[in-house]
């Protein structure tokens, strides 16, 4: 397996430093549009080019933007970038657009994009950049999936429309209503947390056994 | 398509018009304020973890700045990082020294007595209103592991021998402990002293003996032993003086009776026994 | 309403517990014999230890000064027997630590009868001379709280105090030792009395007494000499009413502010026992070297009401009522609602020792504990108005500093609120927790 | 003596107690509601039995799964989770399908207080927590009452629907004195409200029966009368000054007090002492609170009824009341914060 | 077609921004720490708010009939700028506040209530006070929202919640228990 | 952005700032022109795709619409309505004969505004058809007002004259009575209110019957369908 940098940075929004799930980014696409696997999943799309695409403008003038004019100069970029996919989905796919409604404007506001200007993509090369954005990009997908398949599975009993349970399943209607994302994300970290501290536990328990065996 | 035209005429005045807004504001508003917060602040992790003892990093860099607070107190950033903001700030970068907490006792359930029995809410403080939490020795440690409760950094475990054992290497030297405890038994030491007396009873001979069997009773053969002014008794207990006297040597320790001033490797407690039995 | 209230002389909020009276409060105040070792602390009062007076190995008689005052809060102390010192160090004190402290062995061939010392009549001594009289007659407050009692008397510019109040409330169940006080010696409680009163300038004395005693009402009603403005008042049956504060509230209506004194709304307090003492200091010549002890509880085999010298280890007492009944493993210094569990049974009666009451294990320390549930009994409970369950459950959670925005530094520790805890939550022990991390996190700053 | 002398004990003073405990408390009110809930199993038959078994079976079963090991069973006896379930199970129709009950049950314990830490730590009533769960994720099932048959202990349609499967047809359905109200404007006699032949939750039936069980609770000093009285106060007074300006159109005070689930929400859930404000005049802002809400809900909301809602509001409110509401410590002025 | 009383109690209630929408959820999370600071966050938001509210129908009724496209690219510049301009007013004025809003200060420039209430305003065609009013509604319901999450999660700083659920998904949790008691608001004076 | 200004390190000056910001907005301008222009024709295109399907299920028979405004007590013609001008959609058959109004409405309902749609013939006096275009009610529940195919079916023919009333579900006898949803009463009425207000604020500004403005662009069949 080949093991370079690039794909380092692109690994480690996937699962480490998970946009949502460690770093809490991102909540408000996150939790007002994942009632569908559907809608997550276009959302997701439309955030990965956004974000993409900013962090390569971004990195590319990195060194042009003066410090004092960067945020501005960032969300410029994001701004332009969230119009052209905007456009773009309700030239395309009018309906998920319906769907996702004013959402898709609010990209621009998603604290993730902006955070990854600052953080990273002002301060690096271009392709540590890109695969930054990607990576981070697909761990928001994952979480948005993840997140939208629960819900449309149990508040609808079906997965992209397609129903799982036959047609006398009683629908959560709760999932798709705005507590059942609150609840159902508490209820994803909870095992986000619980898988770190097992974690954790376990790694402590290597590391104690390796002691007392140099003690020994 | 005199969109083409409007688009950016429009983002130009829109740009042009708050650039001269904020650039005017920039000027009347402006608080005066030390530049080198700001710099400092860029050079701090950012994270406002608090773990510094400050709400956030902006705070810390003021005190930085202030001269209030060493960059070394940043328990997040790297070496280098401290590195670089000492050296912007023309300080010093206050990690010289690793410090460690240490408890002034040994006396653990194997080698002091209880005189009563405790019953209660769970905690050496909570133990220690209630006539003192039934240790027949009045200044050890209780055990109740208010310690372990107020560590920030997951440093410090209670050992079976109900003494709290300090991993050297998660302690980060924060007063935590320090303050917790109600008998006053923890201290900062520099890592590499070695030399320790980790007995806190005031009392002389018997007195102190019949409580606990590793108590000092002042029999001053460390102080015999070791260079001339390192080490002195004072309120029947050593009192190491490193700047009195020469480097400290084991030797101090091999005539103590009952252990209750030790040499010590790294972590304490640990494998007391044997450590008696090769120095015997 | 509000005359109602004044009718049932009382404060607002507090508890009911029983009375566990019955035990020894129709049994007549015995003398303890002489035994062998005493012990005398030097700091038996709040305040200042004293300074010994003597050295190891001199003889000294019962009632001779061995302690002078170490400072102004601070009372001298008495040797209790004759006999001759042991020795001056380090004993094992109540609080379950190492105290300074005297010890003395007794003379077991020495009759022990105390020379009246030469006592200046009070009549004629100036107010200052007076004060330093009582601090040298060793007398503190005896209701347990051992405040040196000349420091009451000495009122600082512009303050004066309108009435003395005598507090034979004795509100804490299980004890007797003031109402045996009350019923048996009346005429020295009424001289006593009258000294304060006068030395005070005083217009009035009360005496609050809980209308659960009313032979000690009657009795002290019947003594009172003519002319002297003596007033009993009985209050209502209630825990805390002998919290000087409380009782204040009870009998005039009054509040003192918080950090402030009663002297600071023109009362002077006193302990019957503390009243008795000043009258068989300056009409006896007897300073403070014995006092009233209670010794009950279900856990002694013959409890009594004792006079015990000061200095007895908890250990004699015991042994003398008959020894601890099998099972029994607390035993407490003092009430069953404030007083402090000893340790040891070396440790001495001091002179704020008022009980020691014994208990056996079960039920009260076997209880199961259950989570805070908010029911809010401890908050009509607490006389101080205090929210007891909140600050419980932030001692838990060891947010101190928090805590004295909730006036934790308020709280009296009367016990009011874990009495009347369905949970069972020790809410005075973790309310003290916090307060002594308070009181000990100040020192460094300083 | 010295060698029987024991080791002597510490434990802080005080060291005596009154009688109440906490878990007696919990089997107050459980017997409390033991009346009403005889006259919910007259009116509704085996199927109120079958709903209010799963809803405790529920609460149970998640009270065992989620109890740290050591006090395993303890949380059990001191008979809170009991209590939740039975109360869950009395604020749901007799109608609906029993794993649904139980899922309500289980997340009542749950979300409503095992994740705040257990007893004591909750800060929303765990069985209304429970059914506002219930009545977000199946709507339909939890607004469909089942017509009432006095004395017929059968099984209501509904209620043997298999796991995550609808109820079925749904068969004649009845309605509730509110929403005969609020939708079609029909009032239903006080007699019935009070002695119970009215469609409704299991639990609300009974008017007469639930007061009886508030007053036996007061007298066994288990409930802060504040919360009843003064949500019970508030509601008459509301609906008071409705009726003065359009008698037609709003609720008489009598029928507001006794018609839904006021009267098992104002004496049994909002005094929950866990969730409401332990200051007294904290307890008299939080009952008005209810009360207000709920009149709010019920005559210019959406649903007919709004106890639920309004308790739960209410609970979020309650420690920014309890911050505000501190009593004034003797001694000390009073503050104004 | 839209009443006044509607629109904001709408905003602040049945459709409250962080609890039905979902708007502002950074600092619903972040900042509901501490009583004080969130209150003062919500009044400061708020504030923003009703400035953008203005901003927007300026831009919509004067520049945006021009150039529909550039909408979110003026709504972001327009408010992200008067927010900084704010941000000195407040540095200059009150720094204790300055300092309790700690890094959200310059966050609100990018926190979604802000940008939403200008989008959601716009789409649903709102005049000038119907703006203002769903401005006041969604500031103060914002706020609201804020106050009664801060107040319980001090409270619950004080129970043994359990580790692992402590944090985020502790506030999550509760988020969605206020969502669900929320729920009853709904129909709220729409049927009178 | 010129490169040879962005190597000063040292403080820019204010100037550069704001020509940076200048020059971003000014890339960005003319990107989003690019996009809009490239994506105008295909986003109006099913824009007025949507409108035209909702028009002719809710006026059933209808080919071929336009958008009718009220301008100086007459109804007019346009093809372009102003922004914030109230509007109604004239359709008509194969032959341009004129069939019925379809009217938009929008009003409050159970949890946030319910736009929609419905066909009016105001010789028979009689709503033919309804869709909802935008609602948010609660799934399951509120959401059957467009779901619950027989309670949309209530609309088919629907007298107007007396005002239309809601009532329970299987009391509706009369022409102008609406059963509602069981457990969805609020958003049932809700849509009830919101065709009774539309028609109310329009009664006074249509034509009599039978003067309806005669279709205008016969070959496409309606405005606002662009180019």
């Amino acid at each position: 397996m080949k093991k370079n940098e690039s794909y380092e940075e692109f690994l480690k929004g996937i699962w480490r430093d998970n946009p949502v799930f460690a770093q809490v980014l991102g909540m408000c696409p996150m939790l007002a549009v994942t009632n569908s696997a559907v809608n997550a999943i276009a959302m997701g799309m439309a955030t990965m080019f956004v974000l993409v695409g900013s962090s390569f403008l971004v990195s590319t003038f990195r060194n042009v933007i003066p410090k004092q004019v960067r945020i501005s100069c960032f969300i410029i970029i994001i701004a332009t970038f969230v119009t052209i996919a905007d456009y773009t989905l309700l030239a395309l796919v009018p309906g998920v657009h319906k769907e996702l409604g004013a959402f898709i404007p609010l990209i621009v506001a998603n604290c993730l994009i902006l955070g990854r200007q600052e953080a990273f993509a002002s301060r690096y090369p271009t392709k540590l950049a890109v695969m930054d954005a990607l990576g981070m990009a697909c761990g928001f997908l994952v979480a948005l999936f993840s997140l939208g398949a629960v819900r449309e599975i149990l508040g609808d009993g079906a997965l992209f429309g397609v129903k799982l349970f036959g047609d006398s399943f009683e629908p959560w209607v709760i999932m798709i209503l705005p507590p059942g994302g609150f609840l159902t994300l508490g209820v994803i970290l909870l095992f986000f947390n619980w898988f770190k501290y097992k974690k954790d536990e376990f790694l402590d328990d290597v590391a104690r056994a390796e002691r007392s065996g140099a003690d020994g | 398509m005199n969109n083409l035209l409007t688009a950016p005429a429009i983002m130009t005045g829109i740009g042009l018009f708050f650039g001269t807004v904020l650039a005017v504001a920039q000027r009347f508003l402006r608080v005066d304020e030390d530049p080198r917060i700001e710099a400092t602040n860029e050079l701090l992790p950012g994270t406002n973890c608090g773990a510094c003892g400050q709400p956030g990093c902006l705070p810390f860099a003021e005190k930085l700045v202030a001269g209030e607070v060493e960059p070394g107190q940043c328990t997040v950033s790297t070496d280098e990082a401290i590195e670089s903001i000492a050296e912007f700030l023309q300080v010093d970068a206050g990690r010289a020294e690793k410090l460690v907490a240490r408890l002034r006792c040994a006396g653990g359930s194997r080698q002091a007595h209880q005189i009563a029995e405790y019953r209660g809410f769970e905690g050496c403080r909570a133990a220690a209103v209630v006539s003192g939490g039934g240790k027949g020795c009045a200044w050890g440690c209780l055990g109740l592991a208010d310690c372990e409760r107020a560590c920030t950094f997951d440093a410090i475990h209670m050992n079976a021998n109900g003494l709290p054992q300090v991993d050297t290497e998660k302690c980060r030297a924060c007063p935590d402990c320090v303050a917790a405890c109600p008998k006053d038994l923890f201290e900062l030491v520099p890592l590499n002293q070695h030399l320790y007396v980790q007995c806190n009873i005031p009392l002389a001979g018997e007195a102190a003996t019949q409580l606990c069997a590793t108590a000092c009773d002042a029999c001053g053969r460390c102080a015999a032993d070791a260079a001339p002014g390192l080490i002195r008794m004072e309120g029947n207990l050593p009192v190491i003086d490193l700047a009195a006297g020469g480097p400290p040597a084991p030797e101090a320790v091999y005539r103590c009776p009952t252990n209750a001033i030790v040499w010590l490797d790294r972590e304490q407690f640990q494998d007391q026994e044997t450590r008696k039995a090769r120095n015997a | 309403m509000k005359s109602f209230r004044r009718l049932r002389r009382s404060f607002e909020h507090g508890v009911h517990p029983a009375h566990y009276k019955e035990q020894t409060e129709n049994l007549p105040t015995q003398r303890m014999p002489f035994g062998e070792h005493y012990v005398m602390p030097l700091g038996q009062h709040i305040g200042v230890p004293c300074v010994p007076d003597v050295d190891e190995g001199e003889p000294v008689r019962r009632g001779q000064l061995i302690a002078r005052p170490g400072g102004f809060v601070s009372a001298a102390l008495h040797s209790p027997v004759t006999g001759t010192v042991t020795r001056i160090g380090d004993f094992r004190g109540v609080d379950g630590g190492f105290t300074q402290a005297i010890g003395i062995e007794a003379d077991p061939f020495s009759t022990q009868e105390v020379d009246p010392e030469a006592v200046p009549d009070w009549q004629s001594l100036s107010l200052d001379a007076f004060i330093e009289a009582v601090q040298m007659a060793g007398i503190v407050g005896m209701g347990g709280a051992a405040f040196p009692s000349h420091v009451k008397l000495s009122l600082p510019e512009g303050v004066a105090i309108r009435h003395l109040l005598i507090n034979g409330a004795e509100c804490e169940p299980f004890l007797t030792n003031d109402h045996r006080l009350m019923l048996e010696r009346p005429a020295a409680l009424l001289e006593g009395a009258e000294i304060m009163r006068q030395k005070l300038g005083a217009v009035e004395t009360v005496i609050g007494i809980e209308a659960n005693k009313p032979d000690a009402i009657d009795t002290i009603r019947r003594h009172i000499p003519d002319g002297h403005p003596v007033r009993v008042v009985p209050l209502k049956v209630k825990y805390p009413q002998g919290a000087e504060k409380m009782m204040i509230r009870s009998v005039f209506g009054v509040e003192v502010p918080a950090g402030q004194l009663p002297r600071d709304v023109g009362v002077n307090v006193n302990n019957v026992g503390t009243i008795v003492a000043i009258a068989d200091y300056f009409l006896r010549g007897m300073p403070l070297i014995e006092r009233v002890v209670t010794v009950a509880g279900p856990g002694v085999t013959y409890p009594a009401n004792l006079v015990v010298p000061l200095g007895t280890p908890v250990r004699d007492v015991m042994e003398f009522c008959g020894g601890l009944r099998p099972g029994s493993r607390e035993i407490v210094m003092g009430g069953p609602m404030m007083g402090r569990p000893v340790a040891s049974l070396d440790v001495p009666v001091l002179k704020g020792c008022s009980g020691l009451l014994v208990f056996a294990e079960a039920p009260t320390t076997e209880r199961r504990e259950y989570p805070c549930i908010r029911c809010g009994r401890c908050l009509e409970a607490c006389p101080y108005f205090l929210n007891p369950s909140r600050l419980a459950r932030m001692s838990r959670a060891r947010m101190y500093d928090e805590m004295k925005d909730y006036h934790v530094q308020d709280c009296v520790e009367c016990g009011c609120c874990t009495f009347a805890c369905p949970s069972n939550i020790p809410i005075v022990q973790l309310i003290r927790t916090a307060k002594d991390d308070l009181a000990h996190r100040k020192e460094p700053g300083e | 003596m010295t060698d029987k002398e024991p080791r002597l004990l510490l434990f802080h003073a005080p060291l005596l107690r009154q009688d109440m405990t906490t878990p007696r408390t919990m089997r107050d009110v459980i017997v409390a509601l033991l009346p009403a809930t005889a006259a919910a199993v007259w009116y509704f038959g085996l199927g109120a039995v079958l709903v209010l078994a799963a809803s405790i079976l529920g609460a149970a079963v998640a009270e065992w799964l989620f109890a740290p090991r050591a006090s395993r069973g303890a949380s059990l006896r001191d008979g809170s989770g009991l209590l939740t379930g039975l109360l869950l199970g009395l604020t749901l129709p007799p109608g609906l399908p029993m794993w649904m009950a139980f899922l309500g049950g289980f997340v009542s314990i749950c979300l409503g207080k095992v994740i705040w830490g257990g007893l004591g730590h909750n800060l929303f009533n765990p069985a209304l927590l429970g059914r506002a769960f219930l009545l977000a994720t199946f709507p339909i099932a939890m607004t469909t009452w089942p017509v009432i048959t006095p004395g017929e202990f059968g099984v209501q349609a509904g209620n043997l629907a298999l796991p995550f499967m609808q109820a079925g047809a749904d068969g004649v359905s009845g309605a509730t004195p509110l929403g005969l109200f609020k939708f079609e404007q029909q009032v239903t006699p006080l007699a019935e409200l009070a002695f119970g032949k009215i469609g409704g939750s299991i639990g609300e039936t009974s008017g007469a029966l639930l007061l009886l069980g508030g007053v036996y609770l007061w007298i066994r000093r288990d409930l802060d009368w504040r919360i009843p009285v003064s949500i019970l106060a508030t509601v008459a007074l509301f609906s008071l000054v409705l009726v003065l300006f359009d008698a037609e159109r709003f609720p008489a005070p009598l029928f507001s007090i006794f018609s839904g689930g006021l009267l098992l929400g104002a004496i049994y859930m909002a005094t929950d002492p866990v969730t409401s404000p332990v200051t007294p005049k904290g307890a008299w802002i939080f009952g008005i609170g209810v009360g207000v809400l709920v009149m709010l809900i019920r005559v210019f909301g959406g649903l007919p009824e709004g106890v639920m809602y309004a308790i739960l509001l209410m609970n979020a409110a309650t420690p920014l009341i309890d911050r505000y509401t501190q009593p004034r410590v003797f001694g000390h002025e009073a503050e104004s914060s | 077609m839209d009443n006044l009383p509607w629109i904001f109690v709408s905003a602040l209630l049945v459709n409250n921004f962080v609890l039905t929408y979902f708007l502002g959820l950074c600092p619903f999370l972040g900042v509901s720490n501490s009583l004080e600071t969130s209150f003062r966050l919500g009044l400061a938001t708020t504030f923003v708010m009703l400035v953008t509210a203005i901003c927007a129908w300026i831009l919509n009724t004067y520049v945006l009939v021009y150039a529909p496209y550039l909408r979110l690219i003026c709504f972001i510049v327009v408010i992200a700028s008067t927010v900084q301009f704010i941000e000195m007013l407040i540095k200059k004025l009150s720094p204790a506040l300055f300092r309790a809003m700690g890094i959200f200060l310059p966050l609100i420039t990018t926190n979604c209530a802000i940008l939403g209430l200008a989008i959601f305003a716009t789409n649903r065609g709102y005049g000038f006070w119907e703006g203002i009013v769903y401005a006041l509604g969604a500031g103060i319901g914002f706020t609201l929202a804020l106050v009664l999450l801060a107040g319980l999660r001090e409270e619950s700083e004080l129970s043994d919640v359990p580790a692992l659920i402590k944090g985020t998904a502790m506030n999550l949790i509760i988020a969605g228990v206020l969502s669900m008691a929320f729920m009853g608001f709904a129909g709220l004076f729409s049927s009178t | 952005m010129s490169p040879d200004t962005s190597k000063l390190n040292a403080q820019p000056s204010a100037l550069r700032l704001v020509l940076t910001l200048a020059v971003a907005g000014l890339i960005s301008g003319v990107a989003i022109i690019g996009i809009y222009e490239s994506t105008l024709p295909t986003i109006t295109a099913n824009k007025a795709r949507e409108l035209r399907e909702a028009v002719f299920k809710v006026l059933p028979g209808v080919t071929r619409m336009q958008a009718l405004v009220s301008r100086d007590g007459d109804l007019v013609v346009v093809s372009e309505p102003d922004k914030d001008e109230p509007v109604v959609y004239g359709g008509y058959d194969d032959t341009g004969d004129f069939v019925g109004y379809a009217m938009p409405g929008a009003g409050p309902g159970f949890q946030d505004t319910i736009a929609l749609l419905y066909g009016y013939k105001p010789e028979e006096g009689l709503v033919v058809g309804m869709e909802i275009l935008e609602s948010r009610e609660t799934p399951g529940l509120g959401d059957k007002i467009f779901k619950d195919e027989e309670f949309v079916a209530e609309f088919d023919a629907l007298s107007v004259r007396p005002e239309i009333v809601s009532v329970k579900k299987g009391a509706g006898t009369a022409p102008n009575e609406v059963d509602s949803i069981t457990g969805a009463t609020i958003s049932s009425k809700a849509v009830v209110r919101i065709i009774n207000e539309t028609h109310a604020a329009w009664a006074e500004r249509l034509p009599p019957a039978g003067k309806e403005p005669a279709i205008v662009e016969p070959e496409t069949g309606g405005t606002g369908a662009g180019p």
